[in-house]
């Protein structure tokens, strides 16, 4: 359940995110390179396969694998994150400075000709 | 102690909290649903923000201080916070929106002053 | 106390690091400290990787080739990452240390000053990309290739200005895309594999059960979708002309080397996991590697032929540059991927250099300086203004003599005509070429061929536009002395492999040899060590 | 009884929050004033929260009380920014 | 020292000289042509000392080792055909030096000049002495190269630089041929050594590689050789200074093809294509170049021509195969080297004294300079091969073969017609050539008075002609041993008879060579007046069929062409480039997909409320993201607001799927995000729902939107696909199963997660931390340079209104609504500060053993600043708090480096960490690792980048009053 | 200790977070109730000073129990029993509190309340605009929050 569900979840927020980084707006595009790396994130995730309420958290002095979920796609996630943060904080700086010299939120900088 | 460990009167009453407490904030969420206008609206979250957080908060509380056999209430904090900036938010959305109405002349907007 | 000599292969990554870091601890304004800072650093790492290039040069102590293994935190492959300096990747990173330091030289004449922290996002671009060249970590390899894609948005937008800007969108927007597409295609490897460290995946893949064959190939085929975006192959390349010819020209020269990362993991990947103990995998995509250089090659030759100003038509020379060698890798022959690691050296030296050419032969007629000063009116002051020394340089006397003759250079080695390095590369990969002797390796070799020519007919005609289409009182070209002795450099370079051609060919054909048994690497990254 | 109440009890309480979730993620759609998406996604933060909490209990584990916590604590950063954007325009002036 | 050493003197002493040249100063012109001329005469003397040697046919090498393991090496060989162009050259090319110092002009840089002619000359002398098939191509190409500099000396004129560009691009393409024809012919071979390559013969004509070879080597020579069709560059190359003309358009490189020819006559020579091919492309050039040659006006044009007809001879002679036919080819070059290169001097100097070349306004100058125009009259004559001159000679030998060869082969029926025809047309121009020159009225349209120019200007002319004639009288003694020596060379030790005389009896070729001569002075005397009458200076009827005019647009198309190639298949725009991409994606995957099989085992959903739960929260996740694509055009608030509903739904999964730290970690930076979208949004324009497109446009874009909404669906589905199916399938025993086992351990930490980040991948985590750094780095600087769009410069309208209204009103201040709308959340904004700071100081902690962390610190802690920000405003904080954000990433990054640097100290790796528990008085046993250290490094530079963005960011709104200020400023 | 109450409330805060007595924690919960109140000086933050605390925790106490009444009443309008003869609106009140952190709990105290909404407050005349959702009558508004509230604010902040 919980996997076919993620994986929907995974399908309409990838599809939102290419409709919109395929848009001429700049704002549009940086929707969407959010949302496809919310995407990509929980892909990544999906990746070490789904266990509900098995934190890898060690508990005690007990280190049975087979207690915890995978934790290298949660570091990668994290890891991912923190890069598509900066990224994304970057590309707006990037838009912004765009809008200002060439007056157009247009992606190629000028609105498109008649 | 593990789950199953726990006492059945303390898992009904942890299960009351908790339903009660959701219970409310859907409410609240109903409220925000169905209310006529914005300034309504802006009531109806605040069942769940208050009442309905405390209640799922103590259920915590209490299940935790079963579970752990000490008394855990780090809730509490969660709860404190929560009521200390919830009004920040609304008042400012409550302001914007009176300002909007204010310059759109809406009618049934206080005046100023 | 220290054994430098055991950290050495990390050098190259921290050192430019911590000079970059520390120099954020400096105000602004100590530009000659910084500048001093930036260019002992990149002089250390050129020491260390020619140490490490000597070293792999020779091979190993008994003789054959090995890799040099770093295991990050002490921990054991696959578990920690390591780097690992092999062959092709000292190589490169010789190559990025050459590249790297003459573009420094270059922006000391002015560009260093057109905007704050140019040092340190230097700095930190070619840490990044040697990163990128020495990590075994397929994971950690993202975070490299993000670290030198960061620093070159940062470098694309040096100087700001609406060309910039408005390219840097566009090239921002595309890298984002190739880094998710990056992350998707790790994710899912390691979903599979259960593994991120390279020779650990080319050991399972041998291995793999039927059911995951496909995801694997679905993960590789995305991975390699994301690299060949950064090494612009057709159709996913049309943002390299526009960026790279609209970024400063120091920047776009070192640049020239970031298409080379992508070919260079593509090479490292598809050899690595694709080899012939691959089992079903065997050779994958390859194919689409050949047909896609191939067409990478055609687009840059008809991009290069069509350029009307020279540093767009380095941006197509890079395109083409890359289309070979992923084209030669495609073809799946030792020797003449030993050729195309040899053209790869000469052509990304070429196309710097050019690069740092069309920035001296456009000054002065740079139709988009009054856009891009206006842009500077604010409360900060306009970068070029508060500086002493204004202008570039001085009026060298034989300047146009001087740089007709780097520019003569240039086109020679871009169009892989002899005597210089570009033409023993095409001679390589065509004399190897033949050798093969199926329709596709003839199809390659007569479009090399075809693309020389085109090359050295686009430039030139940029050329005589530029150099020779000068009224007689124009203004002498104005050069600094720190553009030409980078310009300088790097031709030299490019005059030294040819004289060299043999040493290096060698080393190249040793290379391919090493990189067609990726035993050896696997045994040297999996073989022991660590926690 | 615990083993019944429990995964019953507390999976209702999860349902009416995501159902609560639900309803404000409605209004934001909705609208129709840009007041009323802030407001509806202050509750969703707030049932979000709620929910955090309740699956804490249910799954036994103290380890999600930094995440509560976060929304709780800092969750209303982000719409103190939204009502302050609304208010003046600017979030930062 | 070996005497071979010679060899690389000649060769590289001329390099030499040339690199001297180019650094002597502009105005040295007679040091130059000392310096050149002493270069040249040495070598020549170099060659002379060797030639003892050759008289008996024998080779000489030199091998310098280049590249091994492609087989090319630096050879240099010398052989009796070598030794006879490498003197060619270099005596021509001495006497050319000398020349020109008398040509060129003081104004020009002279010096350049005479390094490129060195230079050139040197390249002629590799091709000639190279013994490696590659080593001769890279000479070959060189010659391309300098010719190119040469051509385009006096760049300042346009027809200089086309003609230059022309000529390379014509000659380096035939470079290019040449070289894979090489490559070819050493594949067959197994060799690229010239003496493997001549002593195969067999092989390759036996391989099936041979034709390809033999065109591919043929397009070299037929190029270098302005063979028809490649023999347009040759007349537009008279742009050049004349000595260039004179040395390369005559002597040497265009004898770089025939060179090429006679080396490989006899391994390729002899099959039924090279005589079709070389014999047919030869005589279409011999009659098309005499025809064309006729016409000129232009002295040079007609010289030009006169060499393509010239050239077209020898290679017909070599096309024929015959060995006697090949020794004349041999003869022939040498001797039209001579009378033409005297007969370009002679031009020369007209050109010179008389200010024009064009023979319609030139007339009667023998009266002027007599010494000159007899040394001119001597070499047409000898052009025109008039008996008692070296032209006749090889003339006859060729007018003999072509004689023999009409029975040998069905097509030669006509050759001897033809090669009568040819002579009679050299026969006319070269008489046009002096007539209308010397004879006739004296000029009329000359802005001078023509001289004799300077003694030493004419001496090169006079020692060529003298040759023409020594030649011409005594060929056996002055020419014999040294052509017998080439023959030998090239068709080895058992030569056909042959003999060089000047009387060979009364025979056919005689009786052609007077048909052709009588032929000839009869048509200049029917045609001369209308031919020089014609205006334009080309033959009648000869429009299109130009070779020159066909290049051009060639060149023209190519460059259109290519332009729309790029157009076609290239995009500018970001749309096509990311549809591309994500095409291209989706095309990789499919592929893969379908070669290997994309297995999917669904497994039975359980439904338990709790899934359910989680159900709906996707359905609220799932909703909130496509509204947000549905929105994000108009409604960008709407959307920045639904993109915290998504964010929030993944973090919630996290939460559900035993994720905290990543839950967390989400949360903060889905807030820190929202701010940052926030501030932008200020920055961009308002969207109106309102703005119709025109029709065309709208119904484009809504096809387009359909392509992307197919795009974007076949994306959604794969990745749903892939991952439903990699979730499916049971997990893989991978490292994760070491991480879990020594985190505890041997990392001492119980956080597996945070444990990875900072000790087992630790150097994933130092690289993130830079990008972050480098990126507030960036944000910095472009903010820096940051302009508003003018619709923006404005305040914000809410904050107009207000301020407004507070001026209205007589008992407030600007500013009071602001200050009383944020009297409550300042207070609380205040207030929470230093709780915020110590759940961040708490998340730093206990991130090794609970959820947290460095990152979530650093974040936790820069919201806790921008809280500040917000509600306060950014003068007012940073009045209090010394806010420096670069120093901060600086810092982080440093120690971060330290950290992992400090276990080198200990022997150990970079980032190898250390754990230890310490007991403490009071405090009892506290776990200490050194990986906090780093940790810490990640908290300074987070807070420092996060705050640095946001803070660069806001400050931009401080920034645009004054901007506003200083354009009213301006305006008044 | 410049804000004790505030040391006091970090302290609390930072044990509750440990969730733990152990020595380590408490040291740093005393290290952080020392140190992190210095960020408030430099931000130069007015200091607190608080009067009754008894009339705080029965403050307290009260408003908890109004909060729980009119949960119970809102809840009740939400379901729409009495949507009919229900009307909403706006009231002015004037407040004599002046004190900031008095205004600022009073702001908490009201909009926690559900039902009422804490919109306007204007420092010059001391007016404070509420949105009440049940207006039945104006007065008994006014009276509520003047008596219930606001004296017993000025009481502890003034």
């Amino acid at each position: 359940m919980m996997e076919l569900v993620l994986a929907l979840a995974i399908g309409v927020l990838s599809a939102s995110g290419v409709w919109l980084l395929l848009r001429p707006r700049t704002f549009q595009v940086i929707m969407g390179l959010s949302l496809l790396s919310y995407a990509v994130n929980i892909f990544i995730f999906a990746m070490g396969r789904l266990r509900s309420g098995a934190p890898p958290v060690l508990a005690g002095d007990v280190s049975d694998p087979a207690r915890y979920t995978d934790p290298t796609p949660q570091a990668l996630v994290l890891t991912a994150i923190v890069i598509g943060f900066a990224l994304t904080a970057l590309f707006l700086v990037v838009i912004l400075a765009a809008r200002g010299i060439t007056g157009s939120d247009h992606v190629d900088g000028k609105e498109p000709d008649a | 102690m593990t789950q199953a460990d726990v006492p059945a009167w303390a898992a009904i009453i942890v299960v009351a909290l908790a339903v009660i407490g959701s219970a409310l904030s859907l409410l609240g969420a109903v409220g925000l649903v169905r209310l006529k206008t914005f300034y309504e609206r802006v009531h109806a979250p605040t069942l769940g923000a208050t009442l309905g957080m405390a209640l799922v908060l103590l259920a915590s509380i209490v299940w935790f201080t079963t579970v752990e056999r000490r008394f855990m209430p780090r809730e509490i904090l969660i709860g404190l916070f929560l009521t200390v900036t919830t009004p920040v938010t609304l008042i400012l959305l409550a302001r914007a929106a009176l300002f909007r109405d204010r310059t759109d002349r809406v009618e049934d907007t206080p005046r100023k002053g | 106390m220290i054994d430098w000599n055991a950290h050495l292969i990390i050098g190259p990554i921290v050192l430019p690091m911590i000079i970059a870091s520390a120099m954020l601890l400096l105000d602004e304004r100590r530009r000659t400290l910084k500048a001093a800072l930036s260019l002992s650093a990149m002089a250390a790492i050129l020491i260390m990787a020619l140490v490490l290039l000597h070293e792999s040069a020779n091979g190993a102590v008994g003789g054959g080739d090995t890799a040099r293994v770093y295991r990050l935190g002490s921990w054991a492959a696959p578990y920690g990452i390591v780097l690992v300096a092999d062959r092709l990747s000292t190589m490169m990173v010789a190559l990025t240390s050459v590249l790297g330091g003459c573009a420094l030289i270059f922006a000391l004449a002015r560009w260093d000053r057109a905007g704050p922290r140019f040092h340190a996002l230097f700095l930190l671009l070619i840490m990044g990309v040697n990163g990128a060249l020495l990590t075994g970590d397929l994971f950690n390899l993202f975070v490299f290739f993000e670290i030198m894609l960061a620093a070159s948005y940062g470098l694309a937008l040096h100087g700001s200005g609406e060309a910039r800007v408005r390219a840097g969108v566009i090239y921002i927007a595309v890298n984002l895309t190739a880094s998710l597409l990056f992350l998707i295609g790790v994710s899912l490897i390691y979903g599979v594999m259960g593994t991120l460290n390279m020779a650990d995946v080319a050991t399972r893949v041998a291995t793999i059960s039927v059911d995951d064959l496909g995801l694997f190939h679905i993960g590789a085929a995305v991975l390699g979708t994301a690299f060949l975006i950064k090494c612009a192959m057709w159709p996913m390349g049309f943002w390299l002309p526009p960026t790279y010819s609209a970024a400063s020209a120091p920047a776009a020269a070192v640049f020239a080397i970031l298409s080379k990362v992508g070919v260079y993991v593509v090479i490292r990947l598809s050899l690595l996991l694709f080899g012939a103990d691959a089992g079903a995998s065997t050779g994958f995509g390859l194919t689409w590697l050949f047909v896609g250089g191939l067409a990478t090659i055609a687009f840059g030759t008809f991009g290069l032929v069509a350029s009307r100003d020279l540093s767009r038509a380095a941006g197509f020379g890079v395109m083409i540059s890359s289309g070979t060698v992923l084209a030669s890798l495609g073809v799946g022959d030792a020797a003449t991927l030993s050729g195309a690691l040899f053209y790869l050296i000469g052509s990304t030296l070429a196309c710097a250099a050019l690069f740092l050419l069309a920035e001296i032969l456009q000054r002065g007629r740079e139709s988009d300086v009054g856009e891009a000063r206006a842009v500077f009116d604010d409360e900060y002051r306009d970068p070029f203004d508060d500086e002493e020394r204004n202008e570039p340089g001085l009026v060298i006397p034989a300047a146009v003599a001087a740089l007709g003759g780097a520019f003569l250079i240039c086109t020679l080695m871009v169009a892989g005509l002899p005597p210089l390095a570009g033409f023993v590369g095409k001679l390589s990969m065509i004399s190897a070429l033949v050798g093969v002797g199926d329709a596709a390796a003839w199809t390659l070799a007569a479009v090399l061929s075809v693309s020389s020519l085109g090359a050295l007919i686009g430039l030139t005609r940029l050329g005589v536009g530029a150099i020779w289409t000068r009224d007689e009182d124009a203004p002498a070209f104005v050069v600094g002395a720190a553009e030409l002795t980078a310009v300088a450099a790097l031709l030299g370079a490019c005059v030294f492999l040819a004289i060299f051609a043999g040493s290096a060919l060698i080393y190249t054909d040793h290379t391919a040899a090493w990189l067609a048994d990726p035993q050896g690497y696997i045994h040297a990254v999996l073989g022991g060590g660590g926690r | 009884m615990t083993a019944a109440v429990l995964p019953w009890g507390l999976g209702l309480a999860q349902l009416m929050l995501t159902c609560a979730m639900g309803l404000a993620a409605w209004r934001i759609i909705h609208g129709p004033r840009a007041q009323d998406r802030v407001l509806g996604m202050d509750t969703l933060y707030l049932n979000g929260m709620l929910l955090v909490v309740v699956f804490g209990i249910r799954t036994n584990s103290q380890l999600y009380f930094e995440a509560a916590l976060v929304i709780g604590m800092l969750g209303f950063a982000a719409t103190v920014a939204l009502a302050k954007f609304l208010m003046r325009g600017e979030v930062i002036e | 020292m070996s005497i071979s050493f010679l060899l690389v003197v000649i060769l590289v002493l001329p390099f030499l000289g040339a690199i001297v040249a180019s650094g002597l100063p502009r105005d040295a012109r007679t040091s130059a042509a000392i310096l050149s001329w002493v270069v040249a005469l040495v070598s020549l003397g170099c060659l002379a000392a060797l030639w003892p040697m050759f008289q008996d046919g024998e080779t000489l090498r030199y091998e310098i080792p280049w590249l091994p393991s492609l087989g090319v090496n630096l050879v240099l060989r010398l052989d009796g055909l070598s030794w006879l162009f490498s003197a060619l050259i270099l005596g021509i090319g001495a006497l050319v030096v000398l020349y020109a110092r008398y040509y060129m002009s003081p104004k020009d840089p002279v010096p350049r000049f005479f390094s490129f002619l060195l230079a050139f000359m040197g390249a002629m002398q590799g091709v000639v002495l190279s013994g490696n098939l590659i080593q001769l191509v890279v000479f070959w190409e060189l010659t391309s190269l300098f010719s190119f500099l040469l051509i385009g000396y006096w760049h300042q004129n346009p027809a200089a630089r086309e003609g230059s560009r022309m000529a390379l691009t014509v000659t380096a393409m035939g470079g290019i041929a040449l070289l894979v024809g090489m490559i070819l012919i050493g594949r067959i071979v197994g060799s690229y050594d010239l003496d493997v390559v001549l002593a195969s013969r067999e092989a390759i004509q036996t391989s099936p590689l041979y034709l390809p070879a033999l065109i591919l080597l043929l397009l070299g020579a037929m190029t270098k050789s302005a063979q028809f069709p490649f023999h347009f560059w040759l007349p537009r190359a008279m742009a050049a200074p004349t000595p260039v003309s004179a040395y390369l358009h005559s002597a040497t490189m265009v004898k770089a093809g025939i060179f090429l020819l006679i080396r490989f006559w006899p391994v390729l020579a002899g099959s039924e294509s090279w005589y079709l091919i070389v014999g047919g492309m030869g005589l279409a050039t011999l009659l098309l170049g005499a025809w064309c040659a006729i016409f000129q006006h232009d002295l040079k044009g007609l010289l030009a021509y006169s060499t393509i007809s010239h050239l077209g001879l020898i290679v017909l002679l070599l096309g024929l195969g015959s060995p006697l036919a090949c020794i004349a080819a041999i003869f022939h070059t040498v001797n039209h080297a001579t009378f033409k290169a005297s007969l370009f001097m002679a031009a020369g100097i007209i050109d010179r004294e008389a200010g024009t070349r064009d023979m319609r306004k030139l007339s009667g100058l023998f009266r002027f300079m007599p010494f000159t125009a007899t040394l001119a009259m001597v070499a047409a004559a000898a052009m025109a091969g008039v008996p008692l001159l070296n032209g006749f000679l090889s003339k006859e030998m060729f007018l003999a073969e072509a004689v023999a060869s009409a029975h040998t082969h069905g097509l030669n029926m006509l050759l001897p017609a033809l090669a009568t025809l040819a002579s009679a047309f050299s026969v006319l121009y070269s008489l046009r050539f002096i007539h209308a020159t010397f004879f006739g009225p004296p000029p009329t349209e000359l802005d001078r008075i023509p001289h004799e120019p300077p003694a030493w200007m004419r001496r090169p002319v006079e020692v060529l002609v003298a040759l023409c004639l020594v030649v011409g009288i005594f060929p056996a003694v002055t020419v014999g041993p040294f052509l017998k020596s080439a023959a030998v060379s090239v068709l080895g030790f058992d030569l056909p008879y042959y003999s060089l005389a000047l009387w060979h009896g009364f025979n056919v070729p005689l009786v052609l060579s007077l048909i052709a001569l009588a032929g000839g002075v009869g048509l200049y005397v029917v045609f001369g007046k209308r031919i020089n009458a014609n205006p334009r200076g080309g033959p009648w009827g000869w429009k299109r069929l130009n070779g020159g005019w066909l290049f051009e647009r060639t060149m023209t198309g190519l460059f259109k062409g290519s332009e729309a190639m790029v157009r076609l298949l290239g995009a500018t725009r970001q749309q096509p480039q990311l549809r591309a991409i994500v095409l291209v994606a989706l095309l990789a995957g499919g592929l893969a997909a379908i070669g290997a099989g994309l297995v999917i085992r669904p497994i039975m959903p359980t439904l338990t409320l709790s899934n359910w739960a989680f159900a709906g929260l996707w359905l609220v996740g799932a909703s909130c993201a496509v509204a947000a694509a549905w929105q994000a055009k108009y409604h960008r608030l709407a959307a920045v607001v639904l993109m915290g509903g998504a964010g929030l739904a993944s973090c919630l999964s996290f939460v559900w799927l035993s994720a905290p730290d990543l839950a967390v970690t989400q949360l903060l930076v889905e807030v820190v995000t929202t701010v940052l979208l926030l501030l932008g949004l200020r920055w961009l324009p308002k969207r109106l729902e309102t703005i119709r497109l025109p029709q065309a446009m709208e119904k484009r874009s809504r096809r387009r939107r359909r392509i992307d909404l197919i795009i974007a669906a076949a994306v959604g589905a794969s990745l749903a696909a892939i991952s439903y199916a990699v979730m499916t399938r049971p997990s893989i025993e991978g490292i994760s199963r070491f991480f879990v086992e020594h985190a505890y351990k041997d990392a001492g930490g119980r956080n597996i997660v945070n444990v990875i980040l900072v000790d087992f991948r630790a150097f994933d985590t130092f690289g993130e931390i830079t990008v972050l750094g480098i990126v507030g780095l960036t944000i910095f600087a472009l903010l820096r340079r940051f302009r508003p769009a003018d619709d923006t410069l404005s305040n914000p309208s809410q904050q107009s209104v207000q301020d407004a209204s507070d001026r209205d009103h007589e008992t407030r201040s600007e500013g009071d609504t602001l200050k009383e709308t944020m009297l409550i959340p300042r207070v609380v904004m205040r207030w929470i500060f230093p709780f915020i700071i110590l759940l961040a100081v708490h998340l730093f902690l206990r991130g090794h053993d609970l959820p947290g962390g460095g990152f979530a610190a650093g974040v936790a802690l820069s919201i806790a600043f921008i809280l500040q920000y917000m509600a306060s405003g950014a003068r007012w904080v940073e009045e209090r708090l010394a806010i420096r954000p670069i120093f901060w990433i600086g810092a982080g990054l440093v120690i971060a480096a330290l950290s992992g640097i400090g276990s080198w100290l200990f022997g150990y790796p970079f980032l190898t960490s250390w754990f230890q528990y310490a007991d403490l008085p009071i405090l009892g046993r506290v776990p200490l690792a050194s990986a906090v250290l780093f940790d810490l490094g990640v908290v300074v530079l987070v807070v420092g980048a996060t705050v640095l963005t946001l803070v660069a960011l806001a400050h931009q709104s401080l920034r645009k009053p004054k901007q506003r200020d200083n354009e009213e400023g301006e305006l008044s | 200790m410049p804000y004790p109450i505030l040391s006091l409330g970090l302290f609390v805060a930072s044990i509750l977070l440990s969730a733990s007595v152990a020595p380590p924690s408490l040291a740093l919960a005393v290290l952080l109730a020392l140190l992190a109140p210095i960020i408030m000086l430099a931000l130069g933050v007015g200091r607190v000073r608080v009067k009754w605390p008894m009339a705080i925790v029965r403050l307290a106490i009260d408003v908890v129990g109004d909060i729980v009444r009119s949960n119970w009443a809102v809840s009740h309008i939400i379901l729409g029993r009495r949507r009919h003869e229900r009307t909403s609106g706006f009231i002015h009140i004037p407040l004599d509190l002046s004190d900031r952190y008095g205004l600022a709990v009073l702001a908490i105290i009201i909009t926690s309340t559900p039902g009422t909404l804490w919109v306007e407050y204007e420092s010059a005349t001391g007016r404070l605009l509420l949105h009440v959702l049940d207006l039945v009558d104006e007065e008994t508004w006014v009276r509520l929050i003047k008596d219930r509230y606001e004296r017993r604010l000025m009481e502890i902040f003034e």
